[in-house]
């Protein structure tokens, strides 16, 4: 029993184990443009990303296989965030002493930009307020999923995966 | 046992899970003579949502493998139907 | 209470003209479309009989016609399955507290011959596996008949609100309730005759043919004539046994996404999901998205059962999935208030002292899904109890013909998987019936075969392994 | 599992149980071997009706016996059965049946049976939602009733075993083992048991049994016939508690089942010569037919279940009981045609006491239920038979 990875037992990966069986993008990319960041590592039967992405950044050896990103081929279009049936592709994108992450929002109300937006990290705990920079509404979205992306601190780049909208 | 223990088993009927274990403690282990003594999947599912947890109980306290007690006999029709259907027209007052 | 705004539903074309029900003599608002259970769920009735043996009070649990818990009286009718009986403008529901009396009356029923029609491949069933074993049996040129006995097409379909996996060929990326939408175009381009509300009684040999007796709508009996038939019946939410696990207010899983995702009724305010499979973890997403708090996931087993990617979208929400702990009991006066679980050692006995209480209105069990083959057992086929399969499935070769020619099974009634390979299942068995039927040109057969590679693609990961394995027990060359 | 005893009763069914029990009862070491499970053969397919009221005295004074005995088997096996005298009413369309009832009444009021003659007008009393106008009369008998099948096989085996009998299901008889016009046992699919007499109380398959003692199959002409039943959703008691039957109307019946009160309906459509028991969709509705007109309210009551089971015949539909003179020890008690669960417990105390003693005090008729009178062309009256 004791080889189930802790991500199935506790149901979210830990950053390390992101690391670990993703592999992050080097500060350099990070730095330049978002990439994406496949949140997916169980071998399942699904392509969606493979197919849509404009660069062929995604390889998948056979449709079962986890996809795995060539950071320098993505150009961070975010088209893979927007058709993953398991909401499970996020881009980062370090800007100065913030980071911007998009991730898929299919809950209302959907937020404005410019509006401040509750972070929630793997868990759903609460971990800050943070600014809506772009929407992409679910009309315009290729996976009828809407896109936000929010500016949090850079510390919490790779912690913040969901969005709270509050509002009076 | 207080009214409120009684685990259900066939809902149709009533029939708890402490019924059915006397009963096979009594040596009564098949399936078939469960099903009518405690007239277990006889209401109108039709032993639907009770007999595959009948078929689960009968393995674990007698050792067989599901594999080996026999799913009763599905009758027709497989879903209730007002008899006047099956006449014909219900000829309404 | 019904759910007006939702990021993905929209309601209106389920909410037709108001009309109002009489619930015990009381005015009950609900809308043409609805099911009585619904209309009744949405007026927060929980309670819609009392049993007939310890009087215990019983509620939805299945909600598509296949348990008994929504027997109610209707306009003096005894017995009416009211989730899936429409509503009509007027209607008198009344509780059932008792075995029911025989209404009064004088007139007996008058003989009539039933309507009879003919078709070449009758499909029994429209949900994925259904509707394209209809739509391939019609290409490869056969005169398809398609009934099924809910108000609409789509099976579960029509309550997946999450895009699917797979390939795009397969619809990956696309909503299962758009795929229904797409299936139900492409019958509507194929003469496809469908009959709604109409549940198939029996599957017996007529001559060289099969008859499928149906009744629509509980007033009209039907009889389809057809060379070949598939069966694509689905399957069913299992019942586990806890204490009180008859309570009004515990579901199927598939109940509450009736409720919730087809007719936009409020569940209830807090749930508790029992099983991390798939449909746990899924549902868990579906209520928050309609606005109802999930208190939490209980799993037994020591992982989550389903794809991983569901469990990350619900903890990241704030969801706990509690591995490795199971459900005790569902307590309340007349409907569930409370649901106490309980820590699992390894060998799966109950840790004492390790209860833990959620105040819920709302048990989902989604615990594993049964196959559906009533008319598949009744019609003589034979049968195997395949664990990995969901239970007891039909033994079948790999064109989904079972053991008796001319009867085919495709989807979740051929044992427990993905909507995706029901799809490819259904696309196999309908040109299979469509062959078997003396209508369809050989050259269809690469069909078939592309459709087997498919399959056998999409089970060749580690999630397949346990449905290959249970293949193995049933599919015969 | 024992490889001896003294007497082998082959066949689980009311029949072979009630044997056994009251041959145990009688202190014998008595073995009953059946081949599925207790009851599987047409016991537990009846209409779970019994009735005194038939147009032979024999069948008659056998009954009035046996429903005697019914009312204190619960007590005597110590288990409800759930007996209750609910009555049989049949009903007349014409006026020659009336006749034939007055006939019937004078019949059974001769043998103690207090059947009577009623109005259609008392007939709506007892049976308050029966189609009372298209009859002229009825003929009532209060006496009759039914009983629950299962628990009766159930009571009977429990009560058996208790006084020392052993009773192995799926155990398959595959040979009688003969020897100078002898028997000395049985060969089963788990082994042999020797015993000197052995009972054929295996009704439909009787005559299989026979022809492996070595007798024609045609020696006691026992054929089955695919009776049928359906079976409606739970209703409330007291509607339709006597079972109602108007003969002209093809042998159709009713009755509520004493148990969870759903509706148990046949009709005289017969299938056969066949051992196939697969229900039909012809007798699905026109048993409906039938059933709705004479309680029209049923048309509202939902069909859950249908099935079929054997009317094991006769040519005269009367039973074969009694000892076979060819072969010493074999006895038999089959070819009920429908009668067998109603008469089990007289039968069963008959068979015992004759097996044991050579004679028994039961008023059976074993003249009239000689099982030698087919070899011998002599056929009874035909036994009032319905559905």
């Amino acid at each position: 029993m004791s080889e189930i990875p802790r991500y199935l037992r506790e149901g979210y990966l830990s950053v390390e184990e992101l690391k670990r069986y993703i592999g992050l993008p080097s500060e350099e990319r990070l730095r330049q443009r978002p990439v994406a960041v496949p949140e997916c590592p169980q071998e399942i039967p699904c392509t969606p990303c493979a197919e849509i992405c404009p660069t062929n950044a995604i390889l998948m050896e056979h449709p079962n296989a986890t996809p795995k990103v060539d950071y320098e081929k993505c150009i961070g279009c975010s088209l893979c965030v927007q058709i993953c049936p398991g909401l499970a592709f996020f881009m980062i994108h370090y800007v100065g002493d913030k980071a911007r992450v998009t991730l898929p929002h299919e809950i209302l109300p959907v937020p404005n930009v410019g509006e401040e937006v509750v972070l929630l990290n793997r868990v759903g705990e609460e971990v800050g307020k943070g600014k809506v920079v772009t929407v992409v509404p679910r009309e315009k979205s290729r996976g009828d999923t809407p896109i936000v992306t929010v500016e949090v601190p850079l510390e919490l780049a790779w912690d913040v995966r969901a969005i709270k909208v509050v509002r009076e | 046992m207080s009214e409120e223990k009684k685990i259900i088993i066939c809902r149709c009927n009533d029939v708890t899970l402490e019924e059915i274990e006397a009963l096979i403690d009594q040596g009564i282990t098949d399936i078939e003579t469960i099903k009518r003594l405690l007239r277990i999947g006889m209401g109108p599912c039709q032993g639907r949502t009770c007999l595959p947890m009948v078929i689960s109980i009968i393995a674990r306290k007698t050792g067989k493998s599901p594999e080996e007690i026999k799913l009763p006999a599905t009758r027709t029709p497989v879903r209730p139907v007002p008899a006047g259907v099956l006449v014909g027209e219900m000829n309404e007052e | 209470m019904r759910l007006t705004e939702h990021p993905i539903l929209n309601f209106e074309k389920i909410r037709k003209r108001e009309v109002t029900i009489y619930f015990e003599g009381q005015p009950i608002k609900a809308y043409e479309g609805e099911t009585i259970a619904m209309a009744l769920h949405a007026a927060g009735i929980r309670t819609l009989q009392h049993s007939i043996n310890k009087h215990r009070p019983r509620g939805l649990f299945c909600a598509i016609g296949k348990c008994s818990s929504c027997l109610m009286k209707v306009n003096g009718i005894p017995n009416v399955r009211t989730c899936i009986t429409l509503v009509e403008d007027g209607m008198q529901i009344e509780r059932q507290e008792e075995k029911p009396a025989l209404p009064k009356t004088t007139k007996p029923p008058k003989w009539k011959e039933p309507q009879r029609i003919e078709a070449d491949v009758v499909v029994i069933g429209g949900g994925p596996a259904g509707m394209m074993a209809a739509i391939n049996a019609s290409e490869a040129g056969a005169r398809v008949v398609l009934l099924d006995e809910n108000p609409m097409l789509g099976g579960q379909l029509v309550k997946q609100t999450h895009k699917f996996f797979g390939k795009r060929e397969q619809f990956a990326g696309v909503r299962g309730i758009k795929i229904a939408e797409i299936l139900q175009e492409e019958l509507k381009k194929r003469n496809v005759e469908v009959f709604l509300e109409t549940s198939a009684i029996m599957l017996l040999q007529d001559g060289e043919e099969k008859l499928v007796v149906g009744v629509r709508k509980n007033k009209e009996l039907i009889e389809f004539k057809g060379k070949t038939v598939v069966v694509a019946t689905g399957a069913m939410e299992r019942m586990i046994p806890f204490e009180g696990n008859d309570l009004p207010g515990v579901y199927g899983a598939g109940a509450i996404q009736t409720l919730m995702n087809t007719y936009g009724v409020k569940p209830g305010d807090r749930v508790l999901i029992v099983g991390a499979g798939n449909v746990g973890l899924i549902l868990a997403y579906q209520l928050y998205q309609a606005g109802v708090k999930v208190e939490a996931i209980v799993e037994a087993m020591p992982k989550i059962g389903g794809y991983f990617v569901h469990a990350a979208k619900v903890r990241r929400l704030g969801i706990p999935i509690l591995t490795r702990h199971t459900i005790l009991r569902a307590e309340g006066k007349e409907k569930v208030e409370r649901a106490v679980v309980a820590q699992l050692d390894e060998n799966w006995n109950v840790i004492p002292g390790t209860e833990k209480v959620f105040e819920v209105d709302v048990i989902a069990l989604a615990v594993g899904l049964r196959p559906s083959i009533e008319l598949l057992h009744q019609a003589g086929c034979q049968i195997k109890y395949v664990p990995e399969l969901g239970g007891h499935v039909v033994i079948r070769d790999s064109r989904m013909e079972t053991t008796i020619k001319g009867i085919f099974v495709a989807g979740d009634s051929a044992g427990i998987e993905e909507a995706t390979t029901a799809m490819l299942e259904g696309k196999i068995a309908g040109i299979a019936a469509a062959l078997s039927a003396g209508v369809a040109s050989p050259e269809w057969l690469k069909e078939i075969e592309k459709a087997q590679k498919e399959l056998d693609e999409f089970r060749s990961g580690p999630f397949g392994r346990k449905v290959l394995e249970g293949l193995k027990k049933v599919v015969i060359q | 599992m024992k490889s001896k005893a003294d007497v082998v009763v082959i066949g689980g069914g009311s029949t072979g149980t009630s044997i056994a029990y009251y041959l145990a009862k009688l202190g014998v070491d008595v073995v009953l071997v059946e081949k599925s499970y207790l009851g599987s053969g047409s016991t537990f397919r009846c209409a779970t009706g019994i009735r005194q009221q038939f147009t032979d005295e024999a069948n008659i004074k056998l009954m009035k016996y046996s429903v005697e005995k019914w009312k204190t088997l619960s007590e005597e096996l110590e288990y409800d059965i759930n007996f209750k005298q609910t009555g049989y009413l049949f009903l007349a369309t014409t006026e020659e049946e009336v006749e034939a009832f007055k006939q019937n009444i004078k019949l059974h009021n001769k043998f103690g049976v207090p059947t009577r003659l009623i109005t259609p007008e008392e007939a709506k009393e007892i049976v308050p939602p029966l189609n009372a106008d298209e009859f002229l009369a009825g003929q009532w008998n209060p006496t009759d009733g039914k009983a629950n099948p299962f628990k009766t096989v159930f009571a009977f085996a429990r009560k058996a075993k208790e006084l020392g009998a052993e009773i192995y299901e799926y155990t398959e008889v595959t040979d009688i083992i003969v020897e100078n016009n002898e028997t000395k046992g049985v060969k089963t699919n788990r082994g042999t048991i020797k015993a000197d007499a052995v009972v054929n109380a295996a009704n439909a398959w009787a005559p299989i049994i026979n022809e492996m003692a070595g007798l024609d199959k045609e020696f006691i002409p026992i054929k089955p016939y695919k009776h049928q039943l359906v079976k409606t959703e739970p209703l409330k008691e007291g509607q339709i508690e006597p079972l109602v039957c108007p003969p002209a109307w093809n042998d159709s019946y009713l009755l509520q089942d004493g148990e969870d009160g759903g509706v148990l309906c046949g009709t005289g459509l017969e299938y056969g010569p066949t051992y196939d028991m697969t229900p039909t969709y012809d007798f699905l509705r026109e048993v409906l037919k039938w059933a709705t007109r004479i309680i029209p309210a049923l048309k509202y009551a939902h069909v859950i279940r249908q099935w079929a089971g054997f009317y094991a015949k006769t040519p005269d539909s009367n039973p074969a009981i009694g000892k076979i003179n060819y072969i010493d020890g074999l006895y038999i008690a089959a070819g009920f045609s429908g009668h067998g669960f109603m008469m089990a417990p007289a039968v069963g105390e008959a068979m015992a006491e004759l097996i044991v003693k050579g004679k028994s005090k039961v008023p059976l008729d074993w003249e009239w239920y000689d099982p030698h009178r087919f070899e011998r062309g002599e056929l009874r009256s035909t036994a009032f038979q319905i559905g």
